[in-house]
């Protein structure tokens, strides 16, 4: 026993304390109680691994039944393999780093405390989701951390575009959720259990013929809640408008953690893809479209957060690619040095934005590489890695995925190339527009704080040689790793796009900097679909979001009894007085047009019976 | 041989003072008569019980009238109190003018 | 003691005997013992004592049919039965007029309606639900309705002054006899089909029957339409939304899980029952009210701004899950619907005592708005609707998805795979209106200061409440393993 | 013996065709032959001689709506005393008991209404709330 349940429930113990205390108390106790929970988690994680280590294989523990009928058992039960290792450490390390800057960040927000009691219930449910050993308890953890962004994105309540954002990252979720919770039933109907282990166990033991169709259904419905929660097309479109969140939001839940767990998810599932080429196909086409997508909107992004929210997105997909193409330790590599480079990214816009007083557009930047000067330089070591500069973070890990891509088809990796140019060109657009040139704002720039700028440089650190980190071998007791598949050319060849992309921002940004706008003009058409973000939202909204509203306010409410019986009566005419008169008192509120519906559904019900009974 | 009348006839009776309570709810407009048309439909109730029970030659339908007349007296006087604070509150007892909850 | 009153009898009626006894004493005591206003606690006290003997007896029926190891024990000659399933209902019933009596006393006060006599109907009406519940006979379920109809009645009228309480009396009472007239008439058919007044002699006579005689059909029809006009199910549902928005707060939530759960009883008595042989003929209406249930429900909720009114909707929402569970007919399904009361009863009364305790001098509490902020004004009664609401979702590990986990399982297990397709896609429909509740308390700035002003007896009925919903998620076995006796046969 | 329900039933319809008949002629023999006199006083209600007054759509105090309901309740009580009565002999002693403790039960009922001043004429002012 090595009290796993004590990393959740430490974040736990500071929602609570903050939760129900928080408001009467200081912000230094208020500091104290949520990043002392985090990084007490983040000592236990530590210790525990330790202890232990090497932990070939997974470490099981048992609490309690939850739900037991017949021989079926489900429990709460916590697992640790070194997949949940690297999660663990990944979340509850981040995490810290993320918790120790938003006490800097949010210092002068109201609802502090509330703030900091939403992050660390979010670490309990993620936390959750991580140390789950059944798909149950996954779900839990899922729901959980779910419901915190919701919280946490219509933070600024107040800004109805944040209420909004909250809402459609709600509604977007729902669909996935739907999903995943109708692949466990179909797991749970399918194997009799939800355990992990035994899933696994049951689904490598039946032969591959017979399992193929059912193993396809649950895994297409698995992506489907990872699509949503990982943001992947076609549920991608919360996860921009959900950065009007408190940046540190953005950084920990929407970039380095939550939106991760759907790639967690598949790959703790891999057991079934790999038994389900099918679904590893569309997983795999799925995160390719998503990453190139997704990339070519944030090339044309002005405000700050949103070319990184869809970095993440584009990035999110090359996790999938990665899984997709059957390299899962690739991908979960590449979430681990994500999290870092991406953490990052936001911490420092948010130290951008903090410094300009909330300034989010580039447009109004430019030349701040001397007024914030550690924000600059840490943010430039999660540019190059993000670029895939080497001997940098991204560089392995991304190199991983095209690797394993191209092995899988080779057009992939070439997409993937050209994604990886896209992604070096925004990145690097957005620090030579914030960073280079004259300052075109208007706000006084300050350096931020050391409690923020601390927890950047050791970001920055593990940016730069998170790649040393060798995930994949770490991963080899879950995911045996095949053949490597090494070939200087190729590397070098998605390297170069990293670099073509640096030198296109260069030129385009700093060196003539009206070249950009020309190019704008002269593209009008492909600029303003990129701009629009492919008016996907709005296509979304006039497809699924209004209908569906206007069949809950119109038809349900109003139209059943106005527009049904009202329009009725008033279609025969005044004239027929003795019966409209009677019938247009059906209306909603008349004691008399409820009656009429009972009745009515005891005829139909009649009727119904009737013509049954005859027909036997 | 025939000694009474069939219970068919006052089966169909009974169904049409049913059918009459309630058209009689959903087409009268004054709350009190609205209450009485549910008083008929279980009037009609009692008819098909006590037809029954004398086809049958059983007490329990005779029984089970004496309950439906005694609920429906208390249901009377419950549904009477209901109806006059109503009316105080409102000065009407037109069954349409109390619709102020809906949707 | 005589043959016409054995012992037995006696035994199987000591419950209700103490509530109706105890309800007239409160009745009585109101005036004659305790006039001053002050006193009214004694009263409550008074009720406590009505439930706590009331539990006596249920306690030792349930000792007493566990230790002799038999499946029921039958009263006067076969009215009244006491099993496993009058057992289950009877504890949950207990339970809600406990926690209603403890969320009422403030708020009648604050109402300005504070009289003796709501207590006594809370134990009457709950006299009337323990007759739903271990009735086996035509007539002891019909007075048993009519009891705790007309208390309710009286109760959703209780605020005389206020014009909406008085219309929300009229329109659940006309509704209410209308629909009883209904279930009546049905009841009368199936006396006449068989002979008898007796569930199980009822039960024998129709399987014997001709399953397409015409009188049987009209019998069992009108039979469905009086049972679930009391469940709310649609197209019988209108009464719900009205009489839950003009109701007494605490009367809507009494009325919400305490006559729900006793229709829902009355409902698997009859289903179950004498109608089981004629399934092939009810299940498809079921099936028709149950889907159109979750459809009005969740659709009408989502644009509710009144929470009464939106919990009313999604009540009928549940109504529609709990006929699902009877739909899928197998053994899971049945104790799905147990199971799913059960929860819904917790859940529904934290989410209630949330508004309840709400209400003060100038605050209705009743809007949406009327929530914002309340994680600021009183972090911890946010905490309960939080999880409370989550239940209401069905999200785990809350009490409300051990509830629908039952169901759905239930369902696949019957082959039903679209009706299960069905139901999860309106929970995520569900988790839409919910979630704007949870946004207003948690994500808006409270409009007014005022603190909550709570007593004893609400934080008792909150602490309840809460663990109710949290622990039957948690440790849900004992109460799997209770609902699991509730099987009938 | 009969044959048909149209003979069972014949003697009724016979009796209520002559009762229709009776009450016809009678009603039409004295508008043929009487006097038609018109006045004010012809015209207003016979009230045993005694002269009404006021008008006879006037309001009735709630309190006869109150009474006339408890006569209701109280009265159909009364309906279980037939079966009651029918096997008194053969239930003894057991049935005194259930009888007196449903009596007792009435009357409390009836403490409660007559307490709560339902039965009070004469105290009209009392204020609402104490009913």
């Amino acid at each position: 026993m090595q009290h796993l349940w004590l990393i959740p429930t430490l974040p736990l113990a500071g929602f609570l304390v903050n939760g129900l205390a928080g408001r009467r108390a200081s912000k230094t106790f208020v500091n104290a109680v949520a990043i002392g929970s985090v990084f007490l988690a983040f000592l236990w994680t530590v210790k525990t691994l330790f202890a232990l280590a090497p932990l070939e294989t997974p470490h099981i523990e048992r609490y309690f039944t939850w739900i037991a009928s017949g021989d079926l058992r489900i429990g709460f039960d916590f697992a640790v393999d070194r997949l949940s290792a690297v999660m663990l450490m990944v979340v509850t390390g981040v995490g810290l780093l993320i918790h120790i800057y938003a006490a800097g960040y949010m210092a002068h927000e109201g609802g502090y405390y509330r703030f900091f009691a939403f992050l660390n219930l979010f670490m309990f449910f993620m936390l959750v989701l991580v140390l789950a050993a059944n798909y149950l308890l996954l779900f839990v953890g899922w729901e959980g951390v779910g419901l915190c962004s919701y919280l946490l994105i219509g933070f600024y309540f107040l800004r109805k575009s944040a209420a909004d954002a909250g809402k459609k990252a709600f509604i977007v979720n729902r669909i996935g959720d739907f999903g995943f919770s109708l692949a466990v039933f179909l797991i749970f109907v399918a194997f009799g259990t939800l355990d992990f282990g035994q899933v696994f166990a049951k689904a490598a033991s039946l032969p591959v013929e017979h399992t193929a169709g059912l193993l396809t259904a649950v895994c297409l419905l698995l992506m489907l809640g990872a699509a949503g929660k990982s943001a992947q097309v076609p549920l991608y479109v919360w996860l921009p408008d959900a950065m009007e969140g408190p940046t540190p939001v953005s950084a920990l839940i929407h970039a380095a953690t939550m939106v991760t767990a759907g790639v967690y998810m598949v790959a703790r599932s891999a057991t079934l893809f790999t038994r389900a080429p099918l679904a590893l196909d569309v997983v795999a086409l799925i995160g390719l479209f998503t990453a190139v997508l997704a990339a070519s909107i944030g090339l044309v992004q002005n405000d700050i957060k949103k070319v990184f929210a869809y970095s993440t997105v584009s990035q999110l997909g090359y996790m999938f690619l990665g899984l997709g193409a059957g390299a899962f330790s690739a991908g979960i590599f590449h979430l681990v040095t994500h999290a870092f480079f991406k953490a990052l990214l936001f911490l420092g816009a948010g130290s951008v934005i903090h410094a300009l007083s909330g300034e989010q557009d580039l447009r109004q930047m430019g030349g701040l590489r001397s007024k914030i000067p550690v924000t600059f330089w840490t943010m430039l070591c999660a540019a190059v890695a993000i670029a895939g500069v080497p001997p940098f973070s991204g560089f392995y890990s991304k190199d991983e995925i095209l690797l394993a891509a191209h092995h899988h088809a080779p057009w992939m990796y070439w997409v993937g190339v050209i994604t990886a140019g896209m992604t070096a060109f925004y990145v690097f657009r957005a620090m030579f527009m914030a960073f280079f040139g004259s300052y075109r704002g208007r706000a006084h720039a300050h350096e931020s704080p050391l409690v923020m700028t601390a927890p950047l440089m050791a970001l920055a650190a593990l940016s730069l040689a998170g790649g040393k980190i060798d995930v994949p071998r770490i991963l080899e007791p879950v995911f045996p790793r095949g053949e490597a598949h090494h070939s200087p050319a190729l590397v070098a060849i998605s390297v170069g796009a990293g670099f073509a992309g640096i030198a296109l921002a260069w030129l385009l940004y700093v060196v003539r900097p009206a070249l950009a706008g020309a190019l704008a003009e002269r593209t009008g058409f492909l600029y303003r679909l990129l701009y629009g973000k492919y008016f996907l939202d709005e296509i979304y909204d006039a497809l699924v979001v209004r209908p569906i509203e206007r069949v809950s306010r119109v038809l349900l409410w109003r139209g059943m009894d106005v527009g049904l019986i009202d329009g009725a009566v008033n279609g025969a005419g005044n004239r027929a007085q003795g019966i409209g008169g009677v019938l247009r008192k059906l209306q909603s509120g008349y004691i008399r047009s409820y009656a009429v519906w009972v009745l009515a559904g005891a005829v139909l019900m009649l009727v119904t019976v009737a013509l049954a009974g005859g027909g036997r | 041989m025939t000694t009474a009348v069939p219970l068919s006839w006052y089966l169909i009776l009974s169904a049409i003072l049913f059918g009459l309570g309630v058209a009689g709810f959903v087409f009268r407009r004054n709350i009190i008569t609205v209450f009485m048309s549910i008083e008929l439909m279980l009037n009609a109730v009692n008819l098909s019980f006590v037809a029954f029970s004398y086809q049958l030659r059983q007490t329990d339908g005779h029984i089970y009238t004496f309950f439906v007349m005694v609920v429906a007296a208390a249901e009377a006087a419950v549904g009477l109190a209901i109806i006059l604070t109503v009316f105080k509150n409102r000065a009407t007892l037109e069954i349409d003018e109390v619709s102020d909850l809906k949707n | 003691m005589s043959q016409y009153y054995t012992a037995t009898d006696h035994f199987v009626l000591v419950p209700a005997i103490m509530l109706a006894l105890f309800g007239c004493a409160i009745l009585l005591f109101d005036f004659w013992v305790f006039p001053e206003p002050k006193q009214r606690k004694w009263l409550l006290a008074f009720l406590a004592l009505g439930e706590a003997f009331a539990g006596y007896g249920l306690w030792q029926q349930h000792t007493y049919i566990a230790g002799q190891g038999i499946a029921e024990l039958t009263a006067f000659q076969g009215s009244l039965v006491v099993d496993g399933f009058s057992l289950f209902f009877n504890w949950m019933f207990i339970a809600a007029a406990s926690i209603v009596a403890l969320m009422s006393y403030r708020y009648l006060e604050v109402e300005g309606e504070h009289h003796g006599e709501y207590y006594s109907l809370i134990l009457l009406a709950q006299c009337g639900m323990y007759f739903l519940a271990s009735g086996a006979d035509l007539i002891t379920l019909f007075v048993g309705l009519e009891l705790m109809a007309l208390c309710f009645y009286i109760m959703v009228g209780f605020l005389r002054s206020d014009k909406r309480s008085n219309e929300a009396a009229m329109k659940y009472l006309l509704l209410g006899g209308f629909s009883s007239g209904f279930l009546a008439y049905g009841f009368s058919l199936l006396y006449g089909l068989s002979g008898s007044t007796k569930l199980s002699e009822i039960g024998v006579a129709i399987a014997r029957r001709d399953p397409a005689d015409p009188v049987l059909l009209l019998a069992m029809v009108t039979t469905t339409v009086g049972l679930l006009f009391k469940i709310s199910a649609v197209p019988f549902h209108m009464w719900a939304p009205d009489a839950y928005e003009g109701a007494p707060t605490t009367v809507t939530a009494y009325l919400s899980v305490g006559s729900k759960a006793a229709s829902i009883a009355f409902l698997l008595r009859i289903f179950l029952g004498p109608l089981a042989s004629a399934r092939a003929a009810w299940e498809p209406l079921l099936v028709f009210a149950a889907i159109a249930s979750l459809t009005v429900g969740n659709l009408a909720a989502i644009s509710q701004h009144n929470i009464k009114r939106l919990l009313a909707y999604s009540s009928i929402s549940h109504a529609g899950y709990m006929l699902l569970g009877l739909v899928a007919g197998n053994e899971t399904g049945i104790k799905g619907v147990a199971v799913y009361v059960l929860v819904y009863t917790f859940t529904n009364l934290g989410v209630f005592l949330v508004i309840v305790a709400l209400r003060r001098e100038g605050l209705v509490g009743d809007n949406i708005d009327d929530l914002a902020g309340l994680m600021h004004k009183s972090p911890g009664y946010a905490l309960l609707m939080l999880i409370c609401l989550l239940s209401l979702a069905g999200i785990p590990p809350t009490a409300g998805f051990i509830g629908k986990y039952y169901i759905f399982l239930s369902l696949i297990q019957a082959g039903r795979y679209v009706l299960a397709a069905a139901a999860a896609l309106y929970v995520a429909v569900a988790i839409y209106y919910y979630f704007r509740i949870v946004r207003s308390m948690f994500m808006s700035d409270a409009e007014d200061a005022g603190a909550m002003e709570t007593t004893f007896g609400v934080r008792v009925a909150a602490a309840l409440t809460g663990l109710g919903t949290l622990g039957i998620g948690i440790f849900p076995e004992p109460f799997l393993r209770f609902a699991g006796q509730s099987l009938i046969r | 013996m009969p044959e048909s329900y149209v003979e069972l039933y014949f003697p009724v319809f016979l009796q209520v065709l002559i009762a229709m008949a009776v009450a016809g002629g009678m009603i039409g023999g004295s508008y043929l032959l009487g006097r038609k006199v018109k006045n004010r006083i012809k015209d207003t209600p016979y009230e045993c001689g005694i002269t009404p007054t006021g008008s006879a759509r006037g309001r009735f105090s709630v309190k006869f709506y109150l009474v006339a309901m408890l006569f209701i309740l109280f009265d159909i009580e009364a309906v279980f005393l037939y079966p009651w009565a029918v096997v008194y002999r053969e239930l003894k002693l057991f049935a005194f008991v259930e009888m007196f403790i449903f009596i007792v039960l009435i009357l409390c009922g009836f403490f409660y209404i007559w307490k709560k001043g339902a039965l009070d004429w004469s105290q009209q002012e009392r204020p609402p709330e104490e009913r």
